[in-house]
């Protein structure tokens, strides 16, 4: 798979989690392709964090508004149903619980579901936005990344960067497999039939139990 | 995304066409709303002097006779009028309010033991309320500094000024009121009759309005919804008990 | 004076104190009536707790809507340029120090500036409503009242009903004169004519001193 | 009272025959409205990435040069854009926001130690925001537990949950941006400019919302009135910096 269909895979993937009902946030990049992927028979309502729900497709090129785009800054469309608020509503939302799951994208998460995505201290440091607040909120946070960077492990026994939240992770979903976080400690419970166990563990230092039902990651 | 597809799928569901229902089909009956009030839970109801409250809902309740509730309101209103009848009925153990003076009922019950009433500052009830729904463990306020309403509360001193940890509260269910709902439960109000409505949509596991008028996705602009129809699970036709 | 001139009095010399651009909360009962004498030349806003601001006289017989009413319940109407809001930003105006002026009665004020009048033990309690948040959060806090309950005394030394709020009164204003609460403690700054400072001594527990300016209350 | 008196009075104002201005007579020039920002004051500025931000007072005061300002906001734009451009003038000393990537300039002068950075979670931020201008004394937040966000902060527990304690934010000035604004400061704002503007109007001791479009008193429904009037100071009309 080269990068845009691997980004797509993982999206695929992520997006089977989706339930009818649900309100969903994506974060910037890789999370934002699972809108693409939503299952035949769902209706989700994806919340933007600057301030509405009913999150549409981007606009036809010239139909753009400039009051009406996303947390990216990116001009989008409203569905109808959808509604603005501001951030103060907007944060009661995603910290009152109201979101059902959020997606984000991982600098590094580790072994205890914590998990670092804003700051590179003395490199970049881009802020923490609203994602702090979206994972200690949310009731499902899935982490959707690129299981390695630059060949380096990003699933850690123990995060090195500045954590965003503290063990608020419930899943893990790469381009190798799918985790989930349990009383257990993390468990490897899909796995893409184009690798092995011993291809994921050679790539995660994060110490990891493989459930005994162990299915073939679909999308 | 395609929107199209989302609306297709969206039309196909509101056709009825599905045994079971969906999450996105959100209209019930009265006696459907009602009957999830049972013994023993706590209640939010939306209005001021009963001016916001759904009253359809609550005259049902008032039939079903549900016991041992607890009320989280701004007031009893008055005896013949929405929770106030309930008042009258005894359908409620505890109550957590600010104001009980319009209904005499109240002030009886309490004195007599009948009734636990907990007495909060309008303002404090409003930011408990809200804290309620939007995930903080609550607020400092400099309502009550020097009150009886400090008893049992932590204090804290911020920049030499005093103020009381006040603790958020949530519900089973908030019934609320709204003027006209559209079929996703956004919710528009009118005039005076929003107070603690809002706040309320956010603070309970199960939220049920009682619409003076339901409309048509689309129909209200999403400037101007003021409760999200994602805090909404229910919506019912106000007016007919028996609806 | 019987008692409606004489709340009409009070009332009239409460709405001295009204000052263009104000956001004023009045409670019910007498302070009500200070709308009605609002001066000449001066534009305030009147802001109603149970949700807006722009409060406008009872509509006329048969105009009423009872989606519109006031603290106390009774049909009102909202002028041109206000607005409606929900109880938390009610309060937020209220507590946040956006109201300029609260009128509220009392059953007993003290001369530590400490206000009694939402409760009276075992026997009539009918709770604080908005009174905490008001006397709290406005600027100025106007107590009017009857100089007396029954011949009693209700400008007290110290109050014995529970407190609504403590040192937050800045002003009383009876129909014997006008006391305002400085760092020198309560003083009398105008006197009601018909009235000496001995027969307002005589009626009030609470210690004052007279201001060297003592003025005649004209309303 | 007698409300036509009332809106006699108004109409008397609004004609313009006293010679100070009433607290009443709001609309201001954008020049003016940027005299109110001086060297050190402490601003805040609506907006998320610019959308929603008052552009055109923002353009005066860069024109301004005023220095040494402290800026609270979501973020700093880009640099081409807003108080993106302000950064790259160098005129604040220290920055409240929560997030900076999309203004490199803005983690340059951070890494140059020339620009204080405080990154505040954008919830946090907003609650900040709103409890400074509630009169609340702070709120408890679950956000930035176990992480760096706690350091210097005071945690609470409550119900075996540990909470952060987050301090009011205000300011002497918020600058906002509205869709239509009437004369009395009243505010409906346009989709997503909304963000922290209704927030910022409650929380700076002066209140200058720039507006695409003014219309009179009456032409919003009071039901669809986002920020009332009472927290507005001025009105400026947008668009035109020597207006």
């Amino acid at each position: 798979m080269d990068k845009k269909e691997l980004q797509a895979f993982i999206a695929r993937r992520v997006a089977k989690e989706l339930k009818d009902g649900d309100v969903v946030n994506l974060g910037i990049g890789l999370p934002t392709l699972v809108a693409n992927y939503v299952p035949e028979g769902v209706e989700v309502v994806f919340q933007s964090e600057n301030g509405f729900v009913g999150l549409g497709a981007a606009p036809e090129p010239g139909e753009e508004d400039d009051d009406l785009v996303n947390a990216g800054g990116a001009h989008v469309t409203i569905l109808p149903g959808g509604a603005f608020f501001d951030s103060s509503i907007s944060f009661a939302l995603i910290r009152g619980g109201h979101v059902d799951i959020t997606v984000l994208g991982a600098l590094e998460v580790d072994q205890e579901g914590n998990l670092a995505n804003w700051k590179i201290p003395g490199k970049m440091v881009p802020g923490m936005g609203g994602a702090m607040d979206l994972v200690v909120g949310a009731k499902k946070v899935i982490v959707a990344m690129e299981h390695t960077a630059r060949g380096n492990p990003k699933i850690l026994k123990k995060c090195n960067l500045p954590l965003t939240a503290k063990g608020q992770v419930d899943m893990i979903i790469t381009e190798m497999g799918v985790f989930e976080f349990t009383d257990e400690g993390l468990i490897l419970t899909e796995i893409n039939p184009e690798f092995t166990v011993e291809d994921i563990e050679a790539v995660t230092e994060a110490d990891f139990k493989v459930s005994s039902y162990l299915k073939k990651m679909e999308v | 995304m395609d929107s199209r597809a989302i609306i297709e799928r969206e039309c196909f569901y509101e056709s009825g066409l599905g045994q079971t229902r969906k999450k996105s089909d959100k209209i019930i009956t009265v006696k459907e709303a009602a009957s999830y009030v049972k013994d023993g839970s706590v209640l939010m109801v939306g209005g001021f002097i009963g001016v916001g409250s759904p009253l359809t809902i609550i005259d049902q309740i008032l039939k079903n006779g549900t016991k041992d509730l607890t009320l989280i309101a701004n007031d009893t209103v008055v005896p013949d009028k929405g929770t106030g009848k309930m008042i009258v009925n005894k359908q409620f153990k505890k109550i957590i309010v600010s104001h009980i003076g319009t209904n005499p009922e109240t002030g009886k019950q309490m004195n007599a033991g009948e009734l636990e009433v907990e007495l909060v500052p309008q303002g404090t009830l409003a930011e408990r309320i809200r804290a309620g729904g939007s995930g903080l463990g609550g607020i400092l306020t400099p309502t009550g500094i020097g009150t009886e309403i400090e008893e049992g509360k932590q204090k804290i001193t911020i920049n030499g000024k005093e103020y009381l940890i006040e603790l958020p509260l949530r519900a089973d269910i908030a019934l609320i009121k709204g003027y006209r709902v559209d079929k996703k439960g956004n919710i528009y109000y009118n005039k005076a009759a929003r107070n603690f409505n809002p706040l309320m949509a956010m603070a309970a596991d199960l939220v049920i309005v009682e619409a003076d008028e339901i409309v048509e996705v689309g129909e209200i602009n999403p400037n101007d919804v003021v409760t999200p129809g994602v805090f909404v699970d229910y919506i019912v036709k106000g007016g007919n008990i028996d609806g």
